[in-house]
């Protein structure tokens, strides 16, 4: 029956055993688009969301309108929290590798995404994130123990031991809770930023889901939404190529680049080099301000590359070339920005040494100090009791019930 | 004190709390300009505002989400599911988010909404107008769900659901909407003016969450029942000339175990009425617990009246709902019992 | 706290007791845009999402290379199909005034859609109408009297009773059940056109939405789907500027056509005049040519008028102006369709009022006839054992026990 | 015969199916290329191409949309959902149109779609990796809902609900993909090997849909269990040392109430166990049933033992999860009734 089938199958353009090859990427020059006015209609900007965003050229210089001329002391700040962000993931899969923890999930790779976009917001704005945007807490200085006794689910796990390592959230900092359901965060970012703008307030909220996810509904209500109520808010489509072992294509990536959805609804689509701190920096920058001062919603979609597994439970070789990444056209987000500060003379590979070092040590001793609280194998452990408390405000009858039968049982 | 009918009541309920509390916010399809398609929010707009009483795009799942959002900053959204029969495009965020959300987050995050949604049938609405999913949401722990059988409980109730901090899925039974239903299509309607619970104070007041009400007191057996199928037990029981001890459960989850349990003790015999499908339907939890408590004081078996396990059929809309003759039928089969 | 709120709601132009205004509606001169080449690629044509396909113009001449150059017999067919589901649609409302029915929906301004369509299809195309397509019924030949007796739930009803009036079905006659719940049929659609790209066929789905209803996520699964698989399917948003009591601004049509939803996955959209019937014509016909010939699948926006109120449970005087359908801009179809004839040499005013008598007979014959399988109020009556049926294809011992309670009970 | 897993029994019957009837098409996230995240249908894309075995976007609502389109058509798909946690952005798809769509077309449509998901905690999955959402779906009519428990079953009823012309959703519970699991997660793993029904035909054969299979014949008391517990309820009845029949419910829906009854009308005491939450869960059904047909040999209130009324904790796994202690307890308590 299907001798003759005529379905259309999108294929990767490599699989394991053959070259990388990133011969469908559409990617403009450094420098080479206009930066419109922040009040332009999203009808005179649709190129934007084909075109690509890029700042740092291939000598390293940052060129072009969309140049966020930040000084060089921030660059080097959005450098350590990139590497922060780096040598935080891959300690903590070493960690789960010495099955200490259950699960991770490594941001390998993106860390600009997070990284940039969270220094271009103000703190008080909300983000609603996805599993891979824990540069977000390094960029708002999370105490990096609070993220690893999360990951341990021990006495000092923000979540009380509920949720999956990585399940992070942080009301303080501004930072919603994720959700192991993909893409549910991006309509409710929307609301909170409708929300906001119902009480008058020019906080703008951001949200963050993968490619493979903008086919869930989840994305069209948040893009709908926005559009419709021309709601304060960002909207994040990380592009790293894969979702699991399915390339973008699954997801309608093949035909048109993820960043058209917005103008498709009337939002405006910004189709950004993901690996390039400083365009997304000012990609961002451009959409906060817009969202700030009443133009509504942005959907920013960053090309980038997933260097690592999907997960610790994921093994890529099954289904793309084991060099991929290193073949990726945008390159990598540190080592770019590290070059580009080189290059203007306010780095060193010296330097860029003893930050990598210095960083080894902080989350060396981070971890020392998470497992003072208790660890998957040796105490303290977390009170049975809680797993009754927070299903609603009070504990109700049959819950205190359950709590006791558990009680008795334990005894 | 004024006479209201249950959209009354629902409408004067989400006045009272648009009035008390600026953080009130109502959010769904055709609430706003238009006033509901049942008129529950009728002249709030006017009132209120079109930035308080918001009409949605058509997306049950973008309207229970950014109504989550806007709890997490602050609000306290009511969200309008035009029929419950079109509440599982938001599935999803009901279950996975909004039940969830309090939880996941060891209670550092929440969001306080209440949403508000037409059920069950007799009212030709066929399969996609009719349904009374209440069951499936008492399976979800993180959520409440409560449905009322009257004005006064509607208003009382609903104020409780909004300035409750946990999520909520509140059924109205749209048939009782305009008076008090019995079962009997044929008789001519009753407005709610003739029954007690149509006296409704004007201002805020509220009915305690989790707590059933015994609305007639009796001794030969208990009928648990809840919406509709309360005016439909009680006509039932009257008919049939037997002294029912009758319970409108009125919050289904979390529920009040204990008044059912202590009534059952007494009566010996139990009939639980509801309108939903019978399989796994929320008579399933109530009869498990019953057998489970109420075991040794027990002289027969549990009976289950409800709706057939079909979908609810346009032109057998009477042979399907479990009108009186289906109640009478299962109380002197337990009566008789042994 | 709402004082200063920022949120933008959208407003329709005119409320009861104003004037009516489109002034919002952009349009294109008849016979201004060019037709390209089914193959073309998406990229090249999107400006056909936001231009409007015209053919007729204002001295009904047919005008333009979208004229899809009917025979003057097949224009008489498509207004007779109109005029017939106009009539029809008139006496069952009146129908449901005098309480024989339960419920009715009429199509009323928005006969082209459904009956060009109709047309430019081959019968063994599949249909997944909406609610609002009974056109299609009378393009394939469907005898009145089992619509009719759908209507009424009567021993005749194609649907056993389980259905509202006009949720039709006909299974050799190639259209699909209708739901209650909006936009489900559409990824159905995809789907089905799926399954026939897979077995090498060359039928082709066609799929029917309002424009409230593309807010709704199985609008996104389809276009996401038809885009990654390149689906032989036709989805289209018959854009009537109402969805019950909310203006089309409600679903984000405020700030972009809905056809452009489609260059936002990499399908095209044509936006089309939808009471222009040859227009119609001429887009569903490239649409299905493309899809036959492998090019996949297209959005097409069809911009029409709900000239009636939503159902026979609306009133729509409560929040648009009275007069609005005839203040619409693009007119009536069947009256356009009539002038073009006219125009042409190949009607008259009298011609047309007879075959008004005529359908007006054929409709009363029907109804006529209808009765006598039974109504609301008067037997035959369809079997109660019914209800059992067909819940699973065999009737299971709970329905079984069920069934003889029932039967018992009404002894 | 072989020995296989479950992982590898299910794979058997969908290249059974594949291979068999040309109409059969898989659609799922990563179930092509990559044979799927627990490698159920590894293999079968390489085989059958991947026009048959078909990666999906990631939209469950558009898998399960697709999917009954396609079956409309006349294919015959199995629809992947990558964990029962995420079937419910699938919801309205599954309730409203796949269950209902033979019943409103009165039999001229219909769609076989076999929706696979595997269900169930036990592998530190937190609360979105270990739902066990079947009793919501037993509620909607025109749905037939299946689990088994081991390879044999996991095979033969897996064939039978490609076969059908009902929709099904199958629930797998993960768990015991690799091993039966006692409950004891201290324990080395066992593999299926040594386990009866670890024993599989390598081709075609079928195990009827609707028929509950008594595991362990016995006379002081009743196990009604499925899925995962069938195996923790048999560890435990042995510890007890109590003489339990064992009954794996295997076919949720329709259910067998048949063998269940006759087998509490002989032992008189009844337990009932699943791993899903208590309330409203799908033992509510079973207990609900059992009392109102075996009230008169009843001597002991029915028990159900489930997991607790909250999302599953990531942490308390092993709390929440309900083990052999609590089964032996709550056996305890039956057998010391009165
Ligand atoms: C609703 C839902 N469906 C499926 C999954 C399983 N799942 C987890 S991550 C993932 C892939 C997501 O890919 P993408 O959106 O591209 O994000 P990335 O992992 O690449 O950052 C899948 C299918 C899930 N978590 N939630
Ligand atoms: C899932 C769902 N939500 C809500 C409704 C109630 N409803 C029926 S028709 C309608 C408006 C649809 O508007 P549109 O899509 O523009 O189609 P039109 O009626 O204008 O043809 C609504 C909200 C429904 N039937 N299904
Ligand atoms: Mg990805
Ligand atoms: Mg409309």
């Amino acid at each position: 029956m299907t001798r003759g089938s005529r379905l259309h199958i999108p294929h990767p353009p490599a699989r394991p055993g053959e070259e990388p090859d990133f011969s469908y990427l559409e990617t403009s020059p450094a420098g080479a688009i206009a930066r419109p006015d922040i009040n332009a209609k999203t009808a005179d900007i649709e190129h934007l969301a084909v075109e690509l965003i890029r700042v740092l050229d291939d000598d390293h210089n940052a060129v072009g309108p969309w140049d966020p001329r930040l000084d060089p002391g921030e660059l080097q700040i959005g450098l350590r929290h990139m590497l922060l962000t780096r040598i935080f993931d891959a300690r903590m899969q070493r960690i789960q590798r010495q099955g200490k923890i259950t699960f991770y999930m490594q941001s390998t790779g993106e860390e600009a995404v997070s990284v940039a976009q969270g220094m271009a917001l103000r703190p008080s704005d909300m983000c609603f994130p996805s599993y891979r945007n824990q540069g977000l807490y390094m960029v708002r200085g999370r105490n990096l123990v609070d993220l690893m006794c999360q990951c341990l689910s021990n006495t000092r796990d923000m979540c009380k031991g509920r949720q999956l390592p990585i399940m992070y959230h942080w009301a303080e900092g501004n930072i919603f809770s994720i959700s192991g359901n993909l893409g549910t965060q991006f309509p409710q970012a929307v609301g909170w930023a409708m929300a906001a703008a119902i009480k008058g307030e020019d906080h703008i909220a951001a949200s963050w889901i993968g490619d493979g996810t903008t086919a869930e509904a989840d994305f069209h209500y948040a893009i709908t939404f926005a559009s419709v109520y021309r709601a304060p808010v960002i909207l994040n489509v990380v592009n790293n190529q894969w979702a699991i072992s399915t390339f973008q294509g699954f997801a309608g990536g093949e035909k048109r680049p993820f960043a058209a959805r917005g103008p498709g609804v009337g939002i405006p689509g910004l189709r950004v080099d993901g690996n390039d701190f400083l365009a997304v920096h000012a990609a961002t920058q451009w959409a906060a301000e817009r969202a700030r001062r009443g133009g509504g919603a942005t959907l920013i979609e960053h090309v980038t590359y997933r260097q690592a597994a999907h997960s610790t439970s994921d093994d890529p070789s099954r289904y793309r070339p084991k060099n991929d990444a290193a073949a990726w056209p945008l390159g990598d987000p540190v080592e770019r920005l590290k070059d580009h500060l080189i290059k203007i003379g306010e780095w060193s590979e010296d330097r860029h040494e003893a930050l990598i070092k210095e960083l080894e040590h902080v989350v060396q001793a981070a971890w020392k100090e998470s497992n003072k609280y208790g660890t998957l194998t040796e105490g303290p452990w977390l009170d049975n009791d809680l797993m009754f408390d927070d299903v609603l405000k009070e504990l109700p009858p049959h819950l205190e019930k359950q709590r006791a039968e558990l009680r008795a049982l334990e005894e | 004190m004024a006479q209201m009918n249950m959209i009354q009541a629902l409408n004067s309920a989400m006045d009272v709390m648009l009035d008390r509390d600026r953080s009130v916010v109502i959010i769904g399809e055709d609430v706003g300009y238009f006033g509901g398609v049942f008129r529950c929010t009728d002249g709030l707009q006017r009132k209120y505002g079109e930035h308080r009483v918001i009409d949605a795009p058509i997306a049950e799942g973008g309207i229970v989400a950014t109504a989550i959002g806007m709890g997490v900053n602050g609000l306290r959204p009511i969200a309008e599911i035009q029929f419950a029969d079109y509440i599982y495009p938001g599935f999803d965020q009901i279950v996975s988010e909004l039940a969830r959300l309090r939880y996941r987050s060891a209670g550092d995050f929440w969001s306080p909404v209440t949403i508000r949604t037409p059920c069950g049938g007799g009212i030709r609405g066929g399969q996609t107008h009719s349904q009374s999913p209440e069951g499936i949401f008492t399976h979800v722990s993180g959520l409440r769900v409560v449905m009322p059988s009257n004005p006064y409980d509607a208003k009382g109730l609903l104020i409780s659901c909004i300035e409750s901090d946990d999520p909520v899925v509140f059924f109205e039974p749209k048939r009782i909407y305009n008076g008090p239903f019995d079962g009997d299509p044929d008789k001519p309607a009753i407005p709610w003016s003739t029954h007690a619970k149509g006296e409704v104070p004007d201002g805020h007041y509220t009915i305690p969450l989790g707590l059933a009400e015994i609305v007639e007191t009796g001794s030969e057996i208990t009928i648990i029942t809840y919406g509709t199928m309360v005016h439909v037990s009680q006509a039932a029981a009257k008919t049939a000339g037997i002294d029912a001890e009758i319970i409108d459960v009125r919050s289904l989850a979390p529920l009040d175990v204990d008044t059912l349990v202590a009534s059952v003790k007494k009566t010996g015999r139990c009939l639980i009425v509801h309108e939903a499908t019978r399989f796994s339907g929320f008579g399933a939890e109530l009869a498990a617990t019953i057998q489970e408590e109420c075991f040794w004081n027990l002289e027969a078996p549990i009976g289950r009246v409800a709706g057939w396990d079909t979908p609810y059929p346009h032109a057998f809309e009477w042979e399907y709902f479990p009108g009186q003759k289906r109640v009478i039928a299962a109380l002197s089969n337990i009566m008789e019992a042994k």
